[in-house]
């Protein structure tokens, strides 16, 4: 059917043929199947553009509008739930994550963090497997909180979609940086399509606010090109 | 056979769809199919209720509404369809103990109301980006009273001695779902099915020919994807933000 | 069937909403008194509508049966209002359970519109005693953004005002429906266009929001919905949830609302009118005709102005504030004190009520009808700075800032350059 | 040991044995559960069949009532069937109301009653607008063992022979009707349905009228009912994709039940 | 009738035929004065003479017991499912529960019956309930629920003493404890004269009071009883209408009497029912 090529548009149930792999190994990444009947083909599971990187890595980069935790994804999760020790955090996935009261930098069974029901956590996903609920820690492995946390209550939290916070997430973006220049603010990106801020002003708030509605139909192009009119 | 009534273009441009629509579901699809239009919505995969809770698999549920009384028998039919469509060809097992919400609302009915909800159905599929084992696509084909085989609902009714509903996948545009109704013969039936695979995979399968809505789908996409030619590299953190994996864990 | 758990509102959610109110903000940028757009489209059948107020999205339809009558009422028609509350809009909506929302809602709009007669129901009897039409509006929610009740008040009058019913014969014994291609069909008669409008009340009583949006109705305390037609007359009022709201707040209210019942209701015969011309021309309309939205490229120029934070504020001063918040400043204040105290409630038969201004007064007085007369109806004195211009469309959709804020905000910028 | 293999690993169980050509019940692949058609055993109804294909058992009655046409179709009468699955014929229905089973099979043995017209429903109009039949046909569900739309298609047509109406005299003037018991005549059924139903087996095997245990294994059923040279309804709602000549094959098979199940139904 | 949006619905209002029928001039009166005067009933039996009985069990493959009874023209199958944890309860009850739903099937009366349990159904559900409840021995099966459900398939009059027999089978052949074999008869009594195992028209006929100048005595009563045969038990009684206490006694020796014949038929069927077990 269609030869592999890179940047092409795929849908569910399209063949992928004659792909590269090393070893006769292939790395494949969200989007895509293995084909059952040949071992050399791929099947996309998903629309969007096939990606490679060398050597064998293959990938659909595609929307995907409602979260799957991943392994140590950073995400922003809202407080649910608070049953003894262990935190119940919505992702916004199909089932909330729970996240340890101990999982905190300097949190022993006697002091323990002051977390309250509706709070935002920054955390990374210890674990995730489809069968198992998935769990968070705010500690890296050397029991050091880093960036990860309570995040403060002065702040706003917004949910878009995970195109924009990848978008975000990709240094090369402009948009954070122009922004920056404008007015100084604090900005947490999670990777399930919540994204935290504060800004010293509300109406800079407001702007930030507004600004992500306006961004998550833009593509990347649009942004980059947009900023640069501005310098 | 005699398909002269079959013939491809007019058909695709009786087609019409738009994407995402709707702010709240995970994906959403204004499907338009002559002047029959449905309107679809998906959730998931969600939070699964005790009750339905399936360990291998995601629980799929179909809500059908029509736009006028309540839900009847007829309904639940279409839900059912639906349904069994939808977990042939979303792959289940990636989501196992969610639900998947398929909410399918009709907004105009105009003939082929059925196979008009099952596309808009699979342009919500798609829009939600949840991972599909294929496409699929449906074609209502009339049978006339004269033994013709029309796609189009015909202006007079009462000159329709049968109808035909199929649903193809787009691997291989085999038969997943077959509905009928009134009588036929088995030659007309291969007939109607012929007749509804050319246009199926024509309009809204096959590469190449993809039909407008799907080109538009990889159209918007286009514009708004986040794709990036000239870098294969994944991308890198944003400094302030620390040691992040940039693009999502991809490898499973 | 499915009822998946509502999202929570975060703290940090809720503390900015307020903080941001405090400030006579909204999150959309919209002022207080401020509505979403409403739109509306028509489908090719008689009685179908879909409505849209911002983001939330309802559609219509209604439909007729002809039915025995009943013995309480003889000479009347039946009118039912059936909202649901679908799992597409929301997915915490119960498809298959009437939750205490979906029943409080639907009681609402029968108020608004059924208990307040808007619907001539004794021209759709054919016989006494013997068959009369049914009129059945069903209103699915497509997508709930906050709101819902007031874009199905809209859907709904405006499928009924849109709805024809088939001609109807009878030879002394049988009836015979004609089809719509045989004899034309007959439009419903309409006495007034009652709507609903809505408000969230927000930190007892103090912040009352018009047109609340999905987060302003998760934190808001009380709601406050009015129905109200075009001439001023309520048609129901429903105030829920726990707030100290005073009576005066909720007259003030309710002139406000007034004023909007007027536009939307224009806003609907508008739409009707256009439609029924359309339809005259023999032009193609209904759904499979809505064009697909081009939602890219619309808004690149939005962007650039929330990037470019000098522009937007550029612009503000340029405007001027037209939507200046009621309570700053010393002069509104004096003028809507002068304003708040002229409504009077009319009770005007059956779940009808008027309201009309009236110079001095500030209660709920009981009128009796042949005093009726003496109902005086002044217009709202135009104060000029209070004034919400409905002139320019386009103006009242950016962001307006405070005169006092401006001032300040090109050092801010300095500082932020810094 | 075979019993504990069987529910642990019963997919594997029946891979074993259809690797054979042979199912767990002894029967070829294509083989069919032998019918059983009793009529008119229940003496309330104005007609009744029960029918058995293998262990699953269905019975149908039809009650009459006399009724008011539709102001839209003054001159037909009504045949309303149902089809219920009561919590009696398996653990997997709970009592309450119908189950989405159970309404989506009313809806198909309606469908099917309607795209046979093996019944005029004008015969049962006994004055234009003003009186007519109404038969409720109620089939339920004994035993659930599968095939379910094809015991319930057998079982309303059998039932649909058997039914007899009394005369009914009606004098417009005075708007009053007699009926007369003694004198009762059979309905006018121009045709005859037989639905067919297979299971798809790990996407390339077919198994003839399946069981419940099948069914439940297999991925997807297809349906075919035949209305004498014609087909009525072609089912088959998702599930394992199928070409061309599987469909083929499955109508000529049906056409073959049929003249089976015509020699079993010309018997009483 | 209410609109059933899970069924399809006929027209809004339909009306049995016989109301229209030429009147037969049958009352209830009429044919009790020609029972009793040819002192044999009207399908030829004695007075406490019973009709023939119809015994099977294993008729639902998928349930744990069942058994199908018919009593004359009266048709019942009922069938019992594997013990399961009593839904929607927190609390751990040391007792297990009985689960009996009784249902005429549509057609099976005279007059068309509805798909939702009528106070009938309900009321022949709860004696249902009762006699079985100490029949099996609920100790047993703490916190778990046996579901029962029986459907008349026709209605020819003691049809809820076939439903109790039935479930007897049922529950023996399911394996779930029973103390004892559960024996269930009905009596009509009308004047003097009590009809052993009635048809649906002579239970009709003890229903109604004829009147008085012509039949002084004023008893007409329904009387069904449930026995555990073994321990010489009555598990359930259940009387409707009128009757002297000296008819009363009458009564019961006859149905205590007609029980102890019932027990063979059902021991029968239960040897057999191991027989075929052993049998390869």
């Amino acid at each position: 059917m269609n030869r592999v090529v890179v940047g092409n548009y795929y849908l569910p149930g399209e063949i992928i043929k004659d792909i590269k792999s090393k070893d006769r190994e292939t790395i494949i990444g969200p989007g895509l199947c293995r084909c059952e009947e040949d071992a050399n083909c791929l099947v996309a599971s998903q629309a969007g553009y096939l990606c490679f990187r060398s050597p064998n890595t293959y990938w659909l980069e595609s929307r995907n509008n409602r979260y799957v935790p991943k392994k140590t994804d950073l995400v922003v999760g809202i407080i649910t739930k608070k049953s003894g020790d262990t935190l119940r955090v919505d992702l916004g996935s199909a089932e909330s994550a729970s996240l340890s009261m101990l999982a905190f930098e300097g949190a022993t069974k006697k002091i323990k963090p002051d977390v309250n029901i509706g709070d935002i956590v920054y955390a990374k996903v210890l674990n995730a497997h489809k069968e198992m609920e998935p769990e968070l820690v705010c500690i890296d492995q050397y029991y050091k909180a880093g960036r990860l946390g309570v995040l403060p209550n002065n702040g706003f939290l917004i949910n878009t979609n995970q195109k924009l916070t990848q978008m975000l997430l990709n240094a090369e973006n402009p948009l954070l940086r122009t922004l920056g220049r404008q007015f100084p603010y604090e900005i947490v990106v999670g990777v399930n399509g919540k994204i935290w801020f504060r800004a010293n002003q509300t109406k800079e708030m407001l702007t930030l606010c507004k600004m992500f509605e306006e961004a998550k139909n833009q593509s990347d192009q649009v942004i980059t090109n947009i900023c640069r009119q501005l310098k | 056979m005699e398909v002269d009534t079959l013939k491809e273009e007019n058909n695709i441009d009786r087609l019409k769809c738009d994407l995402g629509l709707l702010s709240r579901p995970d994906g959403s699809a204004l499907f338009t199919e002559g002047q029959t239009v449905v309107l679809a919505a998906l959730y998931g995969p969600v939070e699964v209720k005790m009750q339905k809770v399936l360990v291998e698999k995601a629980s799929i549920e179909c809500i059908y509404k029509p736009k006028a009384g309540f839900p009847c028998v007829q309904d639940r039919f279409k839900e059912s369809f639906i349904k069994n469509i939808c977990e042939t060809s979303l792959a289940v097992s990636l989501y196992p103990r969610s639900t998947i919400l398929v909410n399918i609302q009709e907004m105009q009915n105009h003939g082929q109301l059925l196979s008009c909800a099952i596309n808009a159905a699979c342009m919500a599929c798609l829009d939600s980006g949840i991972d599909m084992k294929f496409l699929f696509g449906s074609v209502s084909c009339f049978l006339m009273k004269d033994g013709e085989l029309s796609l189009i609902p015909p202006v007079n009714e009462s000159s329709i001695k049968g109808m035909f509903v199929f649903v193809f996948n787009n691997t291989k545009g085999e038969v997943i779902a077959s509905h009928t109704e009134g009588l036929f013969t088995a030659e007309q039936y291969h007939d109607a099915l012929e007749g509804g695979r050319q246009m199926g995979v024509a309009a809204y399968v096959k590469r190449g020919t993809r039909s407008p809505f799907v080109c538009h789908l990889s159209l918007s996409e286009r514009r708004g994807g986040t794709r990036r030619h000239d870098n294969d590299m994944l991308l890198p953190l944003r400094p302030e933000l620390g040691d992040h994996p940039g693009y999502r864990a991809m490898f499973f | 069937m499915a009822a998946i758990r509502k999202t929570i509102i975060s703290n940090c959610e809720k503390t900015f909403l307020m903080k941001n109110l405090s400030e006579w903000n909204r999150l959309d940028g919209r002022s207080f008194t401020e509505f979403r757009d409403i739109n509306i489209v028509f489908g090719k059948d008689w009685g179908c509508c879909k409505v849209s107020l911002g983001k939330t999205e309802v559609i219509a339809q209604v439909s007729c049966e002809l039915q025995q009558t009943k013995s309480s009422r003889p000479n009347e028609g039946m009118l039912n209002i059936n909202l649901e509350l679908n799992t597409m809009a929301d997915p915490s909506f119960d498809a298959s359970r009437q939750s205490d929302l979906s029943s409080q809602l639907n009681r609402l709009l029968e108020k608004c519109i059924k208990d307040s007669k808007a619907v001539d129901l004794e021209s759709l009897c054919i016989k006494m005693n013997e068959r009369a039409w049914s009129l059945r509006v069903d209103i699915n929610v497509l997508n709930n953004e906050g709101n819902i009740l007031d874009c199905a008040s809209v859907a709904a009058i405006t499928a009924l005002s849109h709805f024809r019913r088939p001609d109807v014969t009878c030879d002394g014994v049988e009836y015979k429906i004609h089809s719509i291609k045989q004899r034309d069909p007959i439009p419903t008669v309409i006495h007034h266009y009652p709507v609903c409008i809505s408000y969230a009340i927000l930190n007892e009583g103090e912040y009352i929001l018009a047109d609340p949006t999905l987060l302003e109705e998760g934190v808001a305390e009380a709601f406050l919905t009015i129905g109200l037609n075009s001439y001023k007359e309520l048609c129901g009022l429903h105030l829920g949830g726990n707030a100290r709201l005073a009576t005066k707040d909720i007259l003030e209210t309710s002139s406000k609302a007034a004023k909007r019942a007027t536009e939307l209701v224009a806003i609907i015969k508008n739409a009707v009118e256009k439609d029924t011309q359309d339809r005259l021309k023999l032009n193609d309309i209904g759904f499979h005709i809505m064009p697909i939205q081009e939602k890219i490229e619309k808004s690149t120029a939005e962007l650039s102005i929330c990037l470019d934070q000098w522009t937007l504020s550029k612009k503000g001063k340029k405007k001027k504030s037209k939507n200046e918040p009621m309570d700053v400043d010393p002069i509104n204040e004096n003028n809507s004190d002068v304003q708040q105290c002229k409504e009077t409630i009319t009770p005007l038969g059956n779940g009808t009520a008027k309201l009309s201004e009236v110079k001095g007064e500030n209660e709920w007085a009981i009128v009796e009808s042949d005093e009726e007369a003496e109902v005086i109806f002044v217009e709202p004195p135009k104060a000029d700075t209070v004034s919400i211009s409905d002139s320019n469309s386009e103006e009242e959709q950016v962001v307006v800032l405070n005169p006092q804020r401006l001032k300040k905000s090109p050092s801010k910028r300095k500082k932020n350059r810094i | 040991m075979a019993e504990q293999y069987k529910t642990l690993h019963s997919a594997k169980y029946y891979r074993d044995y259809l690797k054979n050509d042979i199912r767990p019940d002894c029967r070829q692949l294509s083989a069919f559960r032998p019918v059983i058609i009793n009529v008119d055993s229940i003496k309330t109804a104005d007609g009744s069949a029960i029918v058995k294909i293998g262990r699953t058992t269905v019975v149908c009655g039809i009650k009459a009532e006399i009724c008011r046409p539709k102001p839209e179709t003054p001159r037909q009468g009504f045949l309303v069937p149902n089809v219920d699955l009561p919590p009696l014929c398996s653990s997997k229905f709970k009592s309450g109301p119908p189950s989405d089973q159970a309404q989506v099979l009313t809806q198909i043995i309606a469908d099917i009653l309607e795209n046979s017209r093996c019944i005029n429903l004008e015969q049962l109009c006994i004055f234009p607008d003003k009186i007519a039949w109404c038969l409720y046909a109620d089939i339920i569900c004994l035993d659930y063992d599968g095939s379910l739309i094809d015991a319930c298609a057998l079982a309303l047509i059998s039932c649909l022979k058997v039914v007899t109406l009394p005369e009914v005299e009606y004098d417009p003037g005075l708007d009053k009707q007699q009926v007369n018991l003694e004198k009762r005549s059979p309905l006018n059924i121009s045709c005859t349905f037989v639905a067919t139903t297979f299971a798809i087996f790990d996407d390339k095997l077919i198994l003839s009228d399946p069981s419940s245990e099948e069914e439940n294994l297999s991925a997807g059923t297809l349906t075919v009912v035949t209305s004498d040279e014609e087909l009525c309804y072609m089912h088959k709602p998702g599930g394992s994709p199928l070409n061309e000549e599987q469909i083929t094959k499955f109508i000529s098979i049906c056409f073959f039940k049929l003249s089976v199940i015509l020699r079993n139904i010309a018997t009483y | 009738m209410p609109i059933d949006h899970k069924r399809i619905n006929g027209p809004e209002e339909s009306v049995p035929y016989e109301l229209f029928a030429r009147l037969s001039g049958i009352t209830s009166e009429k044919t009790f004065e020609e029972t009793q005067s040819a002192n044999i009933r009207t399908d030829g039996r004695k007075f406490d003479e019973q009709r023939k009985i119809f015994l099977k069990n294993g008729v639902v493959s998928q349930a744990k017991g069942s058994a199908y009874m018919e009593m004359g023209q009266t048709k019942v199958m009922v069938s019992v499912f594997d013990p399961r944890e009593i839904p929607n309860r927190s609390d751990y009850s040391l007792k297990g529960e009985i689960y009996c739903e009784f249902k005429f099937a549509p057609f099976s009366c005279p007059k068309r019956r509805l798909h939702q349990q009528d106070n009938e159904e309900k009321q022949y559900s709860s004696i249902m309930k009762k006699a079985l409840e100490s029949t099996v021995c609920l100790h047993e099966l703490p916190n778990f629920q046996v579901d029962i459900y029986a459907l008349v398939l026709h209605n020819d009059g003691s049809a809820l003493s076939a439903a109790i027999n039935a479930a007897g089978v049922a529950l023996a052949e399911a394996g779930v404890p029973i103390y004892d074999i559960v024996a269930s008869v009905t009596v009509g009594v009308q004047q003097g004269i009590n009809f052993l195992d009635p048809t649906l028209s002579e239970e009709q006929m003890c229903q109604t009071q004829l009147t008085t100048e012509k039949f002084p005595n004023p008893n007409h009563a329904v009387v069904i009883i449930s026995k555990l045969p073994m321990q010489q038990q009555l598990c359930q009684f259940h009387q409707t209408g009128y009757m002297s206490l000296d008819q009363l006694k009458s009564a019961l020796e006859l149905l205590t009497k007609t029980c102890e014949t019932i027990v063979p038929l059902v021991q029968k069927c239960l040897l057999s029912l191991v027989t075929n077990s052993i049998k390869p």
